[in-house]
């Protein structure tokens, strides 16, 4: 990119891999805007001051001859040339009266003329652009850079939460590994016998097992061994044929009467409420 | 309050650890060390634009210079030098003609649409010079214009600045006889509104965010270039 | 032949020459530059072995130094600089359940031995447990309880309290409150006994200060435990 007007000839090649040519071609040229340019450059003036007019004429001229030696041209450049067309017959018309809001003939022609200044302006500053040093092409950076050493310093992350749960833990399983064996109360079958034997022999109607043993059993915790004992001695008696025993349904209550030739007949319906636990 | 002799020495001692740390931190990176995190690195109370000038002093004549660009602080091997150094280096692939004064109308003109660049090059942009560009990754979307249609807006990014060894976008070249012409004026008559090219990455008021992923709009723009959408059916 | 003037500056000036392009090289390349390499690219009749060693000299008191290695030389950060290019990154890090559970032993029963700490625990507390807890700093060692053997006491620090949000040590709930608050099930052993804590850094009636240095101590309490006599085998 070293040629004042590089893109008249090397233009071509210079165009980058990959990269389709949608563009039709007309010598080159890279759009109408482009052709213009050239053709303006060649008026061999500041581009402040072309002839409009003559850039239009030379423009529909180099249309035409494309034409007869090609098939065919973009759209752009025909687009181009019919505006040209046009503009040139208004610039050559006389001014007609201002009507509206319409842009007169020089109007356009200074707008032509101000594209093309700022095409050619922006070619400049790509040119200036692309003539810095770029990075890699003209200035390199550090080819071995040493990467920032990371030092890890751990952060303990713990809550108080944490804390407590793994205490807690800590002391439940130390409890939980350490059996203490109470000393269990237990109620023999032979105290079981002797009790019941006692009771009974009071009892010759129907009496609910249990209410003797409630009466019986102060102690709350003694319960359980009091109930199983004495079920177990009542069985026994029963066997022995001191006692009878009656129960209504499974877990109903136990009903236990003194054996000794009293009145037969069934113990009483308990009554709602009665004999819960 | 009377320096002492000590307190001077002791102060261009500090002074020349200051600059040996700034300079092995910018050193032995490739990519430019933010002025934060120099400072972060530095002994308290160091002043940073000292030890930055100097050192940029140190390296101005030698075979690496001390570079501001756009993200930071960098050494690069001094400009002069690249005959030597460029026989390392495969060649980077070159951008073709078209895609350099794109990305000269996107550097100048940001935010900039498609349509606008193909107003100033008078021709349409194909596809393949904006994906040129885009790969490059000097180029990125900002995000909509709140015109009719909503296009794309294009910017330049932090790479192209530090590419280029510019600090920041108003150190383009020949950005001034640019304004001064009134040639970032896009459309306007000259002598109106100059704005100036911002690659500020807030976007502009006249500019909405861009709110799909990239691909879709990538693959919208691709649609609009082909014309009418393709009928489903013809796609197999 | 004698030497004009100009020509001994014209010398001057391809030396410095010859430093540029070195110094370039070597910045730019991916790999040590090998001397060949160098003298390959530097003015014909440069004298190589001139040119490095008053790099060598340049840089010798600066943050970067020309370092020859094995395949040839390179530009290294000083070996003094290591920590500004080392980054600390705080990694956030889980105690063990082990740790924890000994750090609140140690919390709630201090000043409390080894011993007593894998008595409540039930297993022998591994070295690396009591490590990390050291490292964590919220652990110390207090002194030595007065018994046979002479054990070490743990107790915790102030960033110990600081760390949990407590005030001072008797924030730590009791039995009733962790029973409370769920930590403990109701079915505790009567006589189970959650100690009142204290940190008080005074030694107590039974302890006697650590009159060795901390490595020592640990030393001694790794040999410890590495060691009761190897007869007791059965015990693997």
């Amino acid at each position: 990119m070293a040629a004042e007007l590089p893109f008249e000839d090397a233009d071509l090649a210079e165009r980058g891999a990959g990269e389709p040519a949608l563009i039709v071609d007309v010598d080159g040229f890279e759009g109408p805007l482009d052709l213009l340019l050239e053709l303006a450059r060649r008026q061999k003036v500041d581009l402040h001051r072309i002839s409009v007019l003559a850039l239009a004429e030379q423009y529909l001229q180099f249309i035409e001859e494309a034409r007869r030696t090609r098939l065919e041209l973009a759209a752009d450049y025909l687009v181009m040339a019919a505006w040209l067309a046009y503009l040139k017959s208004r610039l050559l018309l006389p001014e007609p009266p201002r009507d509206g809001d319409e842009p007169s003939a020089s109007d356009l022609a200074t707008a032509l003329a101000f594209r093309l200044r700022r095409l050619e302006a922006i070619r400049a500053a790509a040119k200036r652009l692309s003539d810095r040093p770029q990075l890699g092409r003209d200035v390199f950076a550090r080819g071995r850079p040493e990467p920032v050493a990371v030092l890890e310093r751990p952060q303990w992350e713990a809550t108080l939460y944490d804390l407590l749960t793994a205490y807690a833990h800590q002391r439940q399983k130390q409890a939980n590994a350490r059996v203490t064996l109470h000393k269990r109360f237990v109620w023999s079958l032979i105290e079981a016998r002797e009790a019941l034997e006692r009771l009974v022999g009071e009892a010759r109607d129907w009496t609910a097992l249990d209410d003797y043993l409630t009466t019986y059993v102060a102690r709350p915790n003694m319960r359980r061994t009091v109930r199983a004992s004495a079920l177990s001695a009542t069985l026994e008696m029963a066997r022995e044929g001191i006692l009878d025993l009656h129960q209504d349904e499974p877990f109903g209550p136990l009903w236990v009467r003194r054996r000794d030739g009293g009145a037969a007949g069934m113990p009483p319906r308990p009554s709602a409420g009665e004999e819960k636990r | 309050m009377s320096a002492t002799v000590e307190s001077i020495a002791r102060d261009a001692q500090a002074f020349a650890e200051a600059l040996r740390i700034a300079e092995a931190l910018i050193f032995a990176s490739r990519e430019p060390v933010r002025e934060e995190d120099l400072a972060g690195r530095l002994p308290e109370g160091t002043d940073l634009r000292a030890v930055l000038a100097r050192l940029e002093t140190l390296y101005a004549a030698r075979g690496v210079n001390l570079q501001r660009v756009a993200e930071g602080w960098v050494f690069r091997t001094a400009p002069d030098l690249a005959f030597v150094l460029a026989r390392e280096v495969v060649e980077p692939r070159k951008l073709s003609r078209a895609a350099l004064e794109t990305l000269a109308i996107i550097a100048y003109h940001q935010p900039v649409t498609r349509a606008e660049i193909e107003d100033i090059r008078g021709v349409a942009t194909s596809r393949g010079t904006l994906d040129a560009l885009m790969e490059t990754g000097w180029v990125r979307l900002r995000g909509r214009r709140r015109t009719p249609g909503r296009p794309v807006t294009y910017g330049t990014t932090p790479s192209f600045l530090s590419h280029f060894g510019l600090e920041a976008i108003d150190d383009l070249p020949g950005l001034d006889e640019l304004k001064g012409a009134g040639f970032l004026s896009g459309r306007l008559p000259p002598g109106t509104v100059v704005p100036l090219p911002s690659d500020d990455p807030t976007l502009r008021e006249d500019e909405e965010p861009l709110e799909e992923d990239l691909f879709t709009i990538l693959e919208a723009e691709r649609v609009a270039e082909m014309g009418e959408p393709l009928d489903m059916s013809d796609e197999r």
